[in-house]
């Protein structure tokens, strides 16, 4: 069997047996069931690692069947796993793994663990299909099916109306940019005939497409992966997303799902190449969102909300990195910020069950002599995102900064800033929760306790990840040749990547503003912070109150499209379909009555009449024949 | 055929059938009385029944195809004028009446 | 396969005569067309063979030379057969008899003109199906709507009757301009047509077509008929029925009237599209899970027309497999919503609830019909709504982009519907209360389907793809331009 | 005489009163005298099938339809009583409606029958109208169709006297009345 089937098999097969039996099984036994799969396929991912090293261009492929036939333009269901796909599939599998475990003590006192992790698994089997997909289609497969268990699991809660707004806006706000991918799709099929990666972007990077053709598909292509990686103007969804369960949170709303984006970039790197024009829109939605993002952050008090906005903000980082043509640096801060967000996310979600599922970082403070470890690997994912030096989002961040710097001085300084404000309330935050003084009205601090082992583990292995992260891809200047990750991924690039290295003297310039963001932050944080014996302030005038509103931009989303587009229902459906359809067409109503009183007094239901009428037709109909015959 | 009416046509005796025809026709769509339709349909049957034989002579046919078709005609206009008396007299009874123009049931 | 069209008319006699069968009897009388047309193998093996044309397989004389009982059959037909045949039992299973005795003769009455409308190969044939297929529904209508049924069917009556007139008075005319007057459906098509006659021709196809598909301005009988009427008129209609539009544009207006499809083509596109945005915005406000369904069905079968007008291979192939899929999901929306009322008593957004609590099963199957509605990818909507929309893509982006939007709005109506009905809080109606799992064994099929042509496309395609590409083909012919 | 003048005078008187009989039929106020005046049209005719050859037609008729059929009628309108002039009588907007009408129709068949060839009859066939002739006719080719009338005359009787019957309901109405 080839493996690329069996890494796919093991979360469908955890899917389908939880999804079937799973309500029949013990809460233990379900829950294990779902973590092993997604170990097993991690495994035999792991597996195949040496097969790709080896050879420069090697990878596995699978064709597993003939999706649809169009008169000889084939779509199939293959797959391949080269050196992209196979570090994807680590990412999804590994964290996913951790998840899964911390999951497992996480949603032990839900009522229907084996549900969730069917959906859990069904996540990890279309995240899987999304890389390891061979064409657009399978990847669109995958991305599409990624959204649904995001709707699924945002919705994990049913009962819940207002989880099932967030669940249903998630998905509606995915499927806009759904549309735009598709399009490309499209254009691709009518430009390149095919969706295989492998037809398609030789022939871009041959450079004999029409480069409004390309910039086209680039631009409608990024559409898709603004939806699903929240970028401005689709980035709402991922802060109401957080009504799923936290770990649902860390694994599709931090590391995996919202990369996606990233990685169709990535994966299109000879197209967006030759697409200046749609490099630079990248470019500038990714800095919007950056710093959108971590502005929205700094005044939430919602603990996941502060990470989400924090995501939101990371990936308008990757989506900088992209713009700037730096695609692996974009791919290494996905990779570290799986890391350091699946740990934060995980540790917020050990805080919430810490404090009995409360969420609300006013009421929390100086949980860190109950929870020491959750403390410490909270401490250290948050001085890896505030790129805190040598830790992996310090380098990785730095990255993004150094090649950004080299492309656009201004996009540098708002990107600075944008990392300020990053260092900045992820300290707000940790000073929060951990420090100061507990502010909890409705509970004792005695009531917190710390998390067993099943959820520490996962936190200490992440935390570690954290810290080491960064050695997936050292920079130039320490090693004075290409990280790791660069030097694996030049094979697939069809385009060489212009990697900046600049002079030492300009690195170490660059090095130390980002040292000094990160210091600034901190004291920032820890000066304002740190001793708050009060709740912290809730944006109640001012700009501090537009940024608690999140700059009303869902209320602005509601009045300018949501509301007109149900309006307008209303309206079609009253006015136009009932009255005015309705109206016209059966206007003709008093017509046929007038006429059919005209007709009833020949159609009186007289005998007599009817026989005048017959004799008269009669004699008609025979003159006819007789003087026209 | 009698040797003094060699001279008949056979259009004397369409015209005659014709007329009596329409007379009994004119009966039926001027007259209301149940009774006098009736009556008038076997007019006009008869005026059938007469061109049917004036053509049997006409033709020589020795089947006599067409006085077949007067008997048959007959025994049907015989079992017609049952019925359709047993109906007026039934209507009668129900409406004290026997004017068709009464009986303009069909208008729904 | 003649017996495809009169065993049902026999056995809607024969259930006629009973007022209360077993389910299991109903469902064995359903169950024949099915197993007719699996049966008669060779006859399909050869309808989807490469290069397959509209075979004749029955031809008698009927009406003189003129007119004959020609029945044909290829990859399309056999496709829409299948349909009929599988929808039949799956909508007869969800007959509750004892209420409702007419239903069932009434069905299968109707199976058989359905059969018959698909099979047809003679224009006059193909009109006496057509309103065969017709007459059950309005007597459905008329004996079991809920509500206005009088009024509800005479609109329906009206709008469908006038539509079928037209389409006769163009079939009456191409007939007197063929040879001998025939009928025969390659003597129709073979007729030459000036513009101006092509497109008065047209325009009677079109308006028998659009009102029963329905295109946007004629889906005004739609809603009303689809809400009042009973749950499985509403399912025979938007499942099968509507379908007889969209077959009718294919095999009979693209052919025949072939010369005016130049003049045409933007006109339908255009309302086409409207149609699929019009139907979706409006569905989204709807609080009547029917009338939701029949505004989203305007909105998916708009796509489905509008891919045929593309006139090319991926918009018929993706508007047969999307007819085949809409049937499927359709009908399966209509038995869960069926099940909802009988069981809840209400299908009303507001009043409904909570009911995946304590109905696990019936949650998963609705959800799947939901997904297979919105086209999810590896489930069913997903590779005809692709193709359509590729195919309205290649002709032309502006329409793709407005067509695309259902995408959009079709997950924003009908997870409003599934999250307002079965998720939520419970009210005191939907609280605790099971739904019985001999209900929900029509969903199961349903579920098979969404699921194996989601994953499998091809197979299904492998049906009708040889014919749809020889229809294509006797389409350019017929139009002097290859498209 | 113009056109009258060729043919033979009792033809001419006979189909006179046949049609002064008719007339008299539809316009008598009388259903009395319009039996009666049916009567004299059917001797009438009854005399052409003998002019005609029709001997045993001729019979039937008087015993049929002047014997039994007539009869009938005026026991139906003695019974109910309707000797008087009962009839509402219509407008002369009618009358002229029915006579456009019929005469309508007289123009057109007769102009229909102009077109064929005046012929003079042809007399060759003795015996046609003999019982003997016809006797053999009815019973050979004709013997299905006789058979088919007697099924009628069993159903109209059956029929006429199922309609004639009264219901309980009905006695009690009259004799209420």
């Amino acid at each position: 069997m080839n493996p690329i089937a069996i890494i796919l098999l093991f979360p469908l097969l955890g899917f389908i047996l939880n999804g079937v039996f799973g309500h029949k099984l013990p809460k233990l036994v379900s829950s294990s069931l779902g973590a092993l799969m997604i170990l097993l396929s991690f495994v035999t991912a792991i597996s195949q690692w040496s097969q790709i090293a080896f050879d420069i261009n090697g990878s596995i492929s699978w064709e597993a069947y003939t999706f649809f036939n169009l008169d000889g333009l084939l779509f199939r269901a293959s797959f391949a796993l080269d050196r992209l796909s196979i570090w994807m599939t680590l990412i999804i599998t590994g964290i996913g793994t951790l998840i899964h475990l911390y999951s497992m003590s996480y949603m032990d006192h839900d009522k229907n663990p084996a549900k969730f992790f069917s959906y859990l698994n069904f996540f990890v089997f279309n995240m899987l299909l999304l890389v390891l997909g061979s064409n657009f289609l399978m990847m669109f497969f995958g991305w599409e099916g990624v959204g649904l268990c995001s709707y699924l699991l945002i919705g994990f809660w049913y009962q819940n109306a207002s989880f099932g707004a967030a669940a249903r806006k998630a998905f509606v706000m995915n499927r806009i940019g759904d549309l735009g991918l598709l399009l490309g799709m499209f254009l691709i099929v009518k430009n390149f005939g095919s969706l295989e990666y492998n037809e398609v972007l030789p022939a871009i990077a041959e450079g004999s497409t029409s480069n409004v053709v390309i910039t086209s598909i680039a631009i409608l292509l990024f559409i898709g992966a603004m939806g699903k990686s929240a970028q401005i103007p689709l980035f709402t969804w991922l802060p109401d997303a957080m009504a799923g369960p936290t770990p649902v949170s860390a694994l599709i709303h931090a590391a995996t799902m919202v990369t996606a984006g990233i990685y169709l970039v990535v994966r299109c790197q000879a197209m967006y190449s030759l697409a200046p024009m749609a490099q630079e829109l990248i470019l500038w939605v990714g800095l919007a969102t950056a710093l959108l993002g971590a502005l929205i952050g700094l005044r939430q008090n919602d603990i996941k909300k502060v990470l989400a906005y924090s995501t939101v903000s990371q990936l308008g980082f990757m989506f900088v990195a992209l713009g700037v043509g730096a695609y692996t640096t974009a791919l290494f801060h996905v990779t570290t910020h799986a890391f350091f967000k699946a740990l934060l996310f995980l540790g917020a979600g050990s805080v919430i069950h810490g404090v009995q599922d409360r969420q609300d970082i006013a009421t929390m403070g100086g949980l860190k002599k109950m929870m020491p470890i959750t403390y410490i690997t909270f401490l250290v994912g948050t001085l890896a995102i505030s790129g805190f030096p040598l830790l992996s989002g310090f380098f990785s961040k730095d990255e993004i900064l150094a090649n950004v710097f080299h492309h656009n001085i201004i996009a540098y300084v708002v990107l600075v800033f944008a990392a300020l404000l990053t260092a900045t309330y992820m300290f707000r935050l940790l000073f929060l929760t951990f420090h100061g003084e507990f502010r909890g009205t409705d509970y004792k601090l005695s009531d917190v306790h710390e998390s067993n082992w099943k959820m520490t583990l996962p936190l200490i292995i992440l935390a570690i990840l954290s810290v080491l992260g960064g050695a997936l891809n050292l920079p130039h200047y320490l090693m004075h040749q290409e990280g790791f990750l660069a030097s694996w991924l030049k094979p697939t690039f069809l385009i060489f990547e212009h990697a900046e290295h600049s002079d030492l003297a300009t690195e170490i310039g660059l090095i130390s503003v980002a040292v000094f963001v990160f210091l600034f932050g901190w004291f920032y944080s820890r000066n304002k912070y740190i001793s708050k014996s009060e709740s912290p302030e809730s944006g109640s005038e001012g700009i501090a109150k537009v940024l608690a509103n999140k700059f009303y931009i869902d209320e602005i989303y509601n009045k300018l499209i949501v509301r007109p587009i149900e309006f307008f229902g209303d309206v079609l459906f009253a006015l136009f379909d009932t009255l005015l359809l309705y109206g016209i067409t059966f206007s003709i109503n008093p017509i046929l009555r007038f006429t059919g009183r005209l007709n009833r007094k020949i159609q009186n239901g007289n005998i007599e009449y009817y026989l005048i009428y017959m004799v008269g037709a009669i004699a008609l109909l025979l003159g006819l024949n007789l003087f026209f015959a | 055929m009698l040797s003094i009416f060699h001279s008949l046509e056979i259009s004397h005796y369409i015209y005659l059938s014709t007329v009596l025809f329409s007379i009994g026709l004119f009966g039926v769509l001027f007259r209301r009385n149940a009774i006098i339709l009736l009556m008038c349909i076997e007019l006009m049957l008869n005026a059938v029944n007469l061109l049917l034989a004036a053509f049997t002579e006409y033709m020589g046919d020795m089947q006599a195809n067409g006085q077949m078709f007067v008997f048959f005609i007959m025994v049907v206009a015989a079992a017609e004028a049952a019925v359709g008396l047993a109906i007026i007299v039934m209507v009668y009874r129900n409406t004290r009446k026997t004017d068709v123009s009464f009986l303009d049931q069909l208008k729904d | 396969m003649e017996l495809l069209i009169f065993l049902p008319l026999v056995l809607a006699l024969v259930s006629a005569l009973g007022s209360k069968w077993n389910r299991w009897i109903i469902l064995v009388f359903a169950l024949s067309g099915l197993l007719i047309l699996t049966g008669n193998f060779n006859v399909l093996a050869a309808a989807i063979q490469e290069k397959s044309s509209f075979q004749t397989i029955v031809d008698y004389p009927w009406l003189g030379d003129a007119v004959h009982f020609r029945l044909g059959i290829d990859g399309i037909t056999l496709f829409l057969l299948l349909l009929t045949n599988i929808l039949i039992p799956v909508i007869s299973l969800s007959i509750k008899t004892d209420k409702r005795p007419a239903l069932i003769p009434l069905m299968l009455f109707m199976q058989a003109g359905l059969n018959g409308v698909f099979m047809a190969q003679d224009g006059l044939l193909f009109y006496l199906f057509w309103e065969l297929a017709m007459i059950p529904i309005y007597f459905m209508t008329l004996l079991y709507s809920e509500r206005d049924s009088y009024t509800t069917t005479i609109r329906f009556f009206v709008y469908t009757f006038v539509g079928s007139l037209a389409m006769l008075a163009s079939l009456i005319y191409l007939g007197t301009k063929s040879v001998n007057g025939s009928f025969a459906y390659s003597d129709l098509y073979n007729v030459q047509l000036t513009l101006t006659e092509s497109i008065w021709v047209g325009a009677g196809f079109l308006l028998a077509f659009a009102v029963k598909i329905p295109l946007f301005p004629f889906h005004v009988w739609q809603p009303n008929t689809y809400t009042y009427a009973p749950a499985q008129g509403s399912m025979l209609l938007s499942g099968i029925m509507l379908k007889m539009g969209l077959y009718g544009l294919m095999r009979w207006y693209f052919p025949m009237a072939s010369e005016s499809i130049d003049f045409y083509q933007p006109i339908i596109m255009i309302l086409a599209v409207i149609g699929v945005v019009y139907g979706a915005i409006i569905a989204i406000r709807q609080d009547d899970m029917k009338r939701l369904i029949a505004y989203s069905s305007l909105s998916h079968v708009g796509l489905i027309a509008a891919g045929l007008f593309a006139l090319n291979k991926s918009g018929f192939d993706g508007a047969l497999l999307q007819m085949f899929v809409h049937g499927i999901n359709v009908v399966g929306l209509f038995i869960a919503v069926n099940i909802i009322e009988r069981n809840f008593g209400s299908r009303n957004l507001n009043e409904l609830g909570g009911i995946a609590k304590s109905n696990r099963l019936f949650a998963v199957l609705f959800f799947m019909v939901v997904i297979g509605s919105v086209a999810a990818p590896l489930t069913n909507g997903f590779p005809g709504e692709f193709l359509l929309l590729k195919s309205v893509f290649d002709y032309n982006t502006t329409s793709a982009v407005f067509a695309g939007l259902t995408i959009i709005f079709c997950a924003v109506y009908m997870f409003r519907m599934y999250q307002f009905s079965m998720l939520g809080e419970c009210n005191s109606d939907t609280e605790d209360k099971t739904i019985p799992v001999s209900e929900l064994i029509p969903l199961f099929v349903v579920a098979f389907f969404v699921v194996s042509i989601g994953l499998f496309p091809q197979w299904y395609m492998d049906l009708f793809q040889n014919s749809t590409t020889s229809l294509l083909q006797i389409i350019s012919n017929a139009k002097g331009v290859l498209s | 005489m113009g056109v009258f003048s060729n043919l033979p005078l009792p033809f001419l008187i006979l189909s006179f009163l046949t049609i002064l009989g008719a007339l008299y039929v539809v316009t008598s106020k009388n259903p009395v005298h319009s039996v009666l005046a049916l009567i004299l049209t059917f001797f009438t005719i009854s005399a052409h099938y003998v002019l005609l050859n029709a001997q045993f037609l001729a019979i039937v008729n008087l015993m049929v339809y002047a014997g039994a059929i007539m009869v009938l009628f005026l026991f139906v309108l003695m019974l109910l009583n309707l000797n008087k002039e009962s009839e509402p009588i219509k407008s002369n907007l009618w009358g002229i409606a029915a006579a456009i009408s019929a005469g309508l129709l007289l123009v057109v068949i007769t102009a229909a029958f102009q077109t064929a060839g005046i012929a003079v009859m042809k007399s060759n066939a003795e015996g046609i109208g003999l019982v003997k002739n016809l006797g053999r006719v009815l019973m050979t080719e004709y013997l299905v169709p006789f058979e088919l009338t007697g099924i009628l005359f069993v159903s109209a009787m059956v029929g006429a006297v199922l309609l004639g019957k009264r219901d309980k309901n009905d006695i009690v109405k009259s004799e209420e009345i």
